[in-house]
């Protein structure tokens, strides 16, 4: 029984990362129309940065957790404003191809550079150590992840669902041109939002980097699990992609304990059986 | 989903006429390849993923479904056509049809599952569909898991050709292919294939005419998975073993990458692309490290500026439906 | 007699394995070709690379056509079982040479052994063997294992657990994790719930990493367990960083830092490398393989195009060279040599950017590798 | 929220002043070139409706002074500025609402989201219950999806959302389409009432009876060319030219 | 006599969310009359049409066609026993030409269209009927202009002559005249005087000339629910209609 109580903790953890991928892919989506392909290599850019942050400015962990996501979130700005606002009003398919074309790049970039099999980052030194739970051994670091990424899930929620912002950005995904001739400047409006999405997706990298290696690679073994997640939850619905991350922690973290092999499968077989019942998701708008 | 064949224009007979033309040429130039010293092996290769492009095609092009785990289809009538040949020593022209039978019973569950869903939430239903097929194949002890079908017999078709003799192959694969390609040429320019664009075009329009689009649809997709199939079972053949990589959906990944190269909705397109893809990536070898810079910026390249693809292009300048 | 050669280094050059091969494996042979001095003897020796992309499609593609199109005698390198055993096949369609380093299936010189095939540096059952062997000996008898759930993870776990229990060990438990898994906190408590003193990682690459990353956090090798990592390279350790990997057992074949030789050409070697890193052991296996062949090749007075003559001659000459000392080639196409169990240094006995392993342990080839009497190789039976 | 401020007069030009000219535009989509040189003048507090066939090219004048049309030549003025070259979310901040003939509901947001959605521009235009007095439709559905709403209910949503903005300029496409009589005498009466206080209309309409009960003057767009127009008080003189252009 | 009406619908609800957009709604269409749907906006008529195409589920009530229950129908089995709707929002096949959009409603009878191993010149075969059509509506000069190159009013033209094309023997039309010029209005309205010969026409429009001139019979929809039924000038001079719908203006 304790055994199970660790799993559920660990799986809250693991759920925090899909969280706040999934969200800033959520982001993306539901006000961009864009399938950001490219969100894993964002991710491990934050991570990375935050590694040079520390290794040449000796630029601390803090610090990281808030200029990694600027910079890379002016990245994705500068990569919106250069491609991927040519694609407005086509296809999906072809911002997925796109963004899937930088990720290659960036990764490959990081790849000749840094080779894959990573580089170190440590754990800050406030967050060092574990607090023992009885039940298990609480590292303090995935506490503090924890609660973190919960805090920012829910001031974006904030942002996007609770302010005009919300709707403009949902407006302009439907018909750019309209909402442009009310009075609002679309494009700044919409790479400042793709900036957002990718200053999410720095800011998990960061959050990871002490945990996992900061590899090249890191991102890419993790975005189609977030799809996932994007898509159970319905895509563009940001509460929605909150709780499947979360959720989807658990529940992958409960297959881990009971059925170990199955761990990486069981987001699969849930996002079928959530499609078959709920055509577009838990919480998802039509199509 | 229409903005993405925008440009398709309608068929006229003068087209029809153009199309032949072309195929005729197409056809052709690849028969004298063993003529010309180019290397038959990867035009053999470019042979099967273009059938497989082009049954992709088949779906998305005309049918306005963008399906992200054709790779499934792909790998599983490879894996049963590798396990025909290999473990029940069937010949090969038994066992192509184990592989093809395989793709089409896995396009029927498959097509069942997923063919009422629409958009974005097809082509992940489809992914993850794929995805669940990986795992089962990594586990599974007939594949041999990551080591894959290794060294399978080419044999003796109807006991006459010897396809390890690489022209016989060679010729054997191309007769399939044109075979494949000419079937679908003809599902698209069928009465079928006139609902399907129907369908594609407005789909609440086409069942208030009183057609059961979802059934249309799901033929199509049958078709297409099932010639996807026939494309992973000539692989075989061509590549000597069945892997992980075939059913990876970074596979499924590629097939729209060709698609797309070539020129989505094009008949002639995903033979292009197909081709272009292929060749990019031998040539790329030797570039090492650079490889995934190279594609990616190709990728990248194509969406920005030739995005109707180079068949599209072609056909978009002529005004001309290829 | 025609005294021109052509190298094919097949390798993963952008992938998970490039920083253990990859263009490191290129610059091995080519320092190889260097070292041997054929070229003031008049022979021709070009190096060509290629990039398998861990698909064996692509691999077995590049192999045919560089026997085809490009006239490659023979292949080396080739990390990633899988497609390294596709390549094995097109090698003995096309009758040329294969040495291969980077691939750990022990298959390659069992069941899927081939008159073609040398297979240098190491497999999986040495690293099981001497891992299991020696940790069980230091008083490591109860283990719990990290299993990658797949054909590799199983082997490497199905020879650790013969080891050890022939040693007098027992298993107390494992979990199978799926490929690629990035957290692995969930199978670390069961391993730290389970008490072993032995955490076997039957994985790979990323895997292995970030268990041990992952392990430290959790105060795993803190509260008295310790961690034996079944494959794992100097890059990875780099990677990982001491602060972590200290304390860590792995078994390599060989480590740039044993003797004056291995220092020598390490040092030659980093020079050359973008990354200024000292050469892997699959690297140096590169380089060692090569250097045999070619003196096969001079032995032979010249290049007889002919892959299985070429391959009996590697075999009936014993190896010997600076990385890898004396050995032999068996007639399955095992190379032998010594293996050595290292222990990771923590950061204060380090001293230098590189300087990472202390030796604990030394198996000799013979006992390291798999006997012949187990092999399955069907060129043993004649 | 600026919506209280009922009393201030949208900022008004010299009245009777000339506020927008319009000359020599043209406009193609992509290669087809559509308008050939469109020419008329709107003045200060007029209602003003451009008639024609379909396809003569009425929706496309109004897309290109909103800027909206990718590729327009010419010369458009508001206020003496030209706005040829300016991009719509300026237009739109300049003074000028669009009301599409498509509707442009959204669907991704409910009835009160898009009502609120244009940005007020400046002060002066109308609070919102002066609005749903106009739709009494609208105030009960204001949560239901935007594009569940039937279609005269989108087309009344239309119209409502840009009242609010405080836009002096309104152009309106076709506003009447779909909707029942009831209706069409309200928006009548509405635009009267704008008209009064002090607001100009460029209308497009099909519904020629509608709009001879309020435009002050007429333009008719042919094949992409104004070939006539003329004031409210000549309408009887060229009720014959009119069934020629028309078919009335 | 169940071969009088070839409509009739038994308290038909449709519920959105507690929202009634139909209520009780009985209605009769009698075969080969012109019946007018009339009423406010957001009166439920679109609704109604959507419930007797199946496009919507009924919250309650029973819908009988040619004496057969359809309330549990899939739409498109509905199109093919005779039902068939067109759009409010115009709806043709944009990218086919405006031949290929009437051929595929012919097709669909012929029964040929699974056949995907044969040639598409098989249809060729109604080419002659589609063209037919399309001069009905004045299109024949745009047979070969694709549907999403024309002007609105076209467009809705097009739309009927595909529905026209099904040969149903009941007609529903949303606002078939919304968005055209006058010209086109007399055309259409001539038109569909001319095949309600052969069809029974229900049809919703807010152009009350078109509605006089044609309809045999109006219903007026208010609120999910039935005002009132009868002719034209029998509803000019009903108060809650004028009230309703036609405004205190109406002459
Ligand atoms: N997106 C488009 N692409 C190409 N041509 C177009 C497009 N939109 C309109 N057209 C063409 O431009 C011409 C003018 O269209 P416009 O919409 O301005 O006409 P209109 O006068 O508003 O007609 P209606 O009364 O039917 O609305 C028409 O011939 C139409 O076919
Ligand atoms: N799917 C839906 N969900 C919620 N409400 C709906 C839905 N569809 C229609 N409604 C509501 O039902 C009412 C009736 O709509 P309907 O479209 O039937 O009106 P209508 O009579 O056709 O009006 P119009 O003449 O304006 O087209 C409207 O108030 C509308 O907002
Ligand atoms: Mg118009
Ligand atoms: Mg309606």
């Amino acid at each position: 029984m304790q055994a199970l109580y660790a799993q559920l903790l660990v799986g809250l953890i693991n759920g925090s990362f899909y969280a706040l991928l999934s969200l800033g892919l959520a982001v993306i989506f539901g006000m961009l129309n864009i399938i950001n392909f490219a969100h894993g290599a964002l991710y491990m850019m934050g991570a990375f940065v935050a590694y040079f942050l520390l290794s040449l400015g000796g630029i601390n962990y803090w610090w990281a957790l808030l200029l990694a996501p600027v910079i890379v979130g002016i990245f994705g700005m500068i990569l919106e404003r250069t491609m991927l606002q040519w694609l407005t009003g086509l296809d999906h398919l072809y911002g997925l191809l796109l963004t899937f074309g930088i990720a290659l790049i960036v990764q490959g970039v990081f790849q000749n550079y840094f080779g894959s099999s990573g580089l170190p980052y440590a754990i800050p030194d406030q967050l060092k150590g574990g607090l023992n739970l009885g039940f298990m051994f609480l590292p303090v670091y995935r506490a503090w992840v924890v609660i973190f990424s919960l805090v920012v899930c829910i001031a974006t929620w904030f942002l996007i669902e609770k302010t005009r912002l919300g709707a403009y950005l949902r407006a302009a995904t439907e018909n750019p041109t309209l909402v442009r001739a009310f009075g609002i400047n679309v494009p700044r409006m919409i790479t400042l939002t793709y900036g957002l999405g990718v200053g999410l997706a720095a800011l998990a990298g960061v959050l990871s980097a002490p945990i996992n290696q900061v590899r090249p690679l890191m991102g890419a073994d993790l975005i189609i699990v977030v799809f996932a997640v994007v898509v159970i939850g319905g895509m563009g619905s940001i509460m929605g992609s909150i709780i499947t991350g979360f959720a989807l922690g658990v529940i992958e973290g409960l297959t881990k304990y009971f059925y170990p092999e199955a761990s990486n499968t069981v987001v699969f077989v849930l996002m079928v059986l959530v499609l078959l019942v709920k055509p577009t998701g838990l919480t998802g708008r039509a199509a | 989903m229409t903005a993405l064949t925008d440009d398709t224009l309608p068929v006229t007979p003068r087209a029809m006429r153009d199309e032949m033309v072309v195929f005729v040429v197409m056809a052709l130039l690849l028969a004298s390849v063993p003529f010309t010293g180019v290397y038959p092996f990867f035009v053999m290769q470019a042979l099967c993923f273009a059938l497989l492009a082009c049954a992709f095609n088949l779906l998305i092009g005309y049918g306005g479904l963008l399906s992200f785990g054709h790779a499934m289809f792909l790998g599983t009538a490879g894996y049963c056509s590798a396990h025909a040949l290999k473990v029940w020593a069937l010949p090969p022209e038994l066992g192509i049809p184990v592989g093809i039978a395989a793709a089409f019973v896995l396009s029927l569950i498959t097509g069942y599952i997923s063919i009422r869903r629409q958009g974005i939430y097809f082509s992940m239903i489809t992914l993850a569909l794929s995805q669940l097929l990986y795992f089962i194949y990594l586990q599974a002890p007939f594949t041999h898991g990551e080591d894959g079908i290794q060294g399978i017999p080419q044999g003796r078709m109807f006991g006459v050709f010897d396809l390890s003799k690489p022209t016989v192959l060679y010729y054997v694969v191309l007769v399939g292919f044109l075979a494949g390609f000419l079937l679908i040429y003809r599902i698209i320019n069928s009465p079928f294939g006139e609902v399907l664009k129907a369908i594609r075009e407005n789909e609440p329009r086409a069942i208030s005419l009183g057609y059961r689009t979802d059934q249309y649809k799901f033929l199509a997709f049958v078709l297409s998975g099932t010639l996807a199939g026939f494309a992973g079972a000539l692989k075989v053949f061509v590549a000597q073993n069945a892997s992980l990589t075939d059913v990876h959906w970074s596979m499924s990944g590629e097939v729209v990458l060709m698609t797309l190269v070539g020129g989505l909705g094009t008949i002639f397109g995903p033979v292009v692309g197909a081709f272009a893809i292929i060749a990019m990536q031998q040539y790329l070898a030797s570039f090492g490290q650079w490889v995934t810079v190279i594609q990616g910026s190709i990728f990248v390249i194509c969406v920005l500026t030739f995005r109707r693809g180079v068949i599209g292009e072609i056909a978009h300048y002529f005004r001309r439906s290829l | 007699q025609d005294k021109t050669v052509k190298i094919g280094a097949l390798s993963d050059q952008s992938g998970l394995y490039a920083d253990l091969g990859g263009p490191g494996s290129t610059l091995a042979a080519q320092m190889a070709v260097e070292d041997s001095g054929l070229a003031a003897k008049g022979w021709k020796i070009d190096i060509i690379s290629g990039d398998h992309q861990n698909k064996p499609d692509i691999g077995t593609a590049i192999a045919r056509q560089w026997f085809d199109v490009d006239k490659v005698d023979v292949i080396v390198d080739v990390p990633n079982s899988g497609v390294a055993l596709a390549v094995n096949n097109v090698i003995k369609e096309k009758n040329g040479v294969y040495i291969n380093s980077g691939a750990a299936t022990s298959d390659l010189t069992n069941a899927q052994c081939s008159p073609n095939t040398v297979h240098w540096t190491y497999d999986t059952y040495m690293l099981a063997h001497t891992t299991g062997q020696a940790l069980v000996k230091a008083g490591g008898d109860s283990w719990f294992f990290l299993t990658a759930d797949y054909a590799f993870g199983a082997a490497l776990e199905r020879d650790t657990t013969a080891v050890v229990t022939a040693n007098g060990g027992k298993i107390v438990g494992g979990v199978k994790h799926p490929l690629n898994t990035p957290d692995f906190s969930s199978f670390l408590l069961q391993a730290q719930a389970s008490k072993a003193k032995i955490i076997g990682l039957a994985n790979a690459g990323g895997d292995t990493t970030n268990t041990i990353k992952q392990a430290a956090e959790f105060g795993i090798v803190k509260g008295g367990q310790k961690l034996a990592a079944l494959l794992l390279f100097l890059t990875d350790v780099k990677a990982i960083g001491l602060e972590t990997a200290q304390g860590l057992n792995f078994t390599e074949t060989f480590y740039w830092d044993m003797n004056d030789q291995t220092r020598a050409f390490s040092k030659r070697f980093a020079a050359k490398m973008k990354s200024s890193a000292p050469p892997t052991m699959v690297q140096a296996g590169v380089y060692a393989g090569v250097r045999h062949y070619l003196k096969a090749l001079e032995a032979l007075g010249g290049n007889p195009h002919d892959g299985v003559k070429v391959v009996e001659k590697m075999k009936s000459m014993p190896t010997e060279d600076d990385l890898f000392g004396k050995g032999e080639i068996q007639p399955n196409g095992r190379t032998i040599h010594s293996a050595y169990l290292f222990e990771v240094k923590t950061p204060s006995e380090s001293k230098g950017p590189w300087d990472f392993y202390k030796l604990v342990g030394t198996v000799p080839g013979d006992q390291a590798f798999t006997p012949l009497s187990e092999s399955k190789c069907a060129l043993l039976k004649k | 929220m600026p919506e209280t401020a009922t009393a201030d007069a949208p900022a008004k030009t010299a009245a009777g002043g000339n506020i927008l000219q319009v000359r020599n535009l043209e406009a193609w989509y992509g290669e087809s070139h559509i308008l050939h040189g469109i020419n008329f003048d709107v003045n200060a507090g007029e209602v003003v409706t451009l008639l024609g066939r379909n396809g003569a090219g009425k929706t496309t004048t109004l897309k290109s002074i909103m800027g909206i049309i990718g590729k327009r030549t010419g010369a458009v003025k508001f206020n003496n500025q030209d706005i040829i070259r300016t991009t719509s979310d300026k237009i739109a901040r300049m003074g000028i609402a669009f009301c599409p003939e498509e509707r442009g509901i959204f669907s991704s947001l409910d009835v009160r989201e898009n009502l609120l959605l244009p940005p007020v521009v400046r002060p002066g235009g109308l609070p919102l219950e002066q609005i749903f007095d106009l739709f009494p439709n609208l105030k009960e559905r204001l949560n239901s999806q935007g594009t569940k709403l039937s279609g005269g209910e989108q087309q009344m949503l239309a119209i409502a959302r840009i009242l609010r903005t405080g836009a002096s300029f309104l152009m309106l496409d076709e506003p009447t389409e779909g909707l029942a009589p009831v209706i069409i005498q309200q928006i009548g009466h509405t635009i009267a009432r704008l008209k009064k206080e002090g607001f100009t209309i460029l209308l497009v309409e099909q519904n020629f009876r509608f709009a001879s009960t309020v435009a002050d003057r007429y333009y008719v767009v042919e094949h992409g060319k104004i070939i006539d127009g003329f004031s409210n008080a000549e309408l009887a003189a060229n009720m014959d030219k009119l069934h020629t252009y028309l078919g009335v | 006599m169940a071969d009088e009406f070839i409509l009739e619908t038994e308290g038909l609800t449709k519920e959105f969310a507690g929202f009634f957009a139909v209520r009780d709604v009985a209605l009769k269409v009698r075969r080969g009359s012109i019946h007018a749907l009339i009423g406010p906006n957001g009166a439920g008529k679109t609704t109604c049409f959507n419930l007797l195409t199946k496009f919507l589920k009924p919250s309650a009530g029973k819908i009988l066609y040619k004496g057969q229950d359809i309330t549990a129908m899939a739409p498109a089995d509905v199109a093919r026993l005779g039902l068939v709707r067109s759009f409010q929002i115009s709806a043709v096949f944009p990218h086919l030409t405006a031949l290929e959009n009437v051929r595929v409603a012919l097709q669909r009878q012929h029964g040929s269209s699974f056949d995907f191993w044969r040639s598409k010149s098989v249809l060729n075969q109604f080419n002659d009927r589609a063209r037919e059509l399309l001069n009905d509506v004045g299109l024949s000069e745009f047979a070969n202009t694709p549907a999403v190159e024309m002007a609105y009013g076209r467009k809705r033209a097009l739309e009927i002559a595909t529905t026209l094309a099904l040969d149903p023997e009941m007609m529903l039309l949303d606002e078939p005249m919304a968005g055209m010029g006058h010209e086109d209005i007399d055309k259409i309205a001539a038109l569909i005087k001319r095949i309600s010969a052969k069809y029974t026409i229900l049809m919703v429009e807010h152009n009350l000339s078109v509605v006089a001139n044609l309809s045999d019979i109006i219903t007026v929809l208010t609120r999910g629910q039935v005002l009132a039924q009868g002719h034209y000038s029998e509803l000019t001079k009903d108060e809650r209609v004028k009230e309703a719908y036609l405004g205190a203006g109406h002459a």
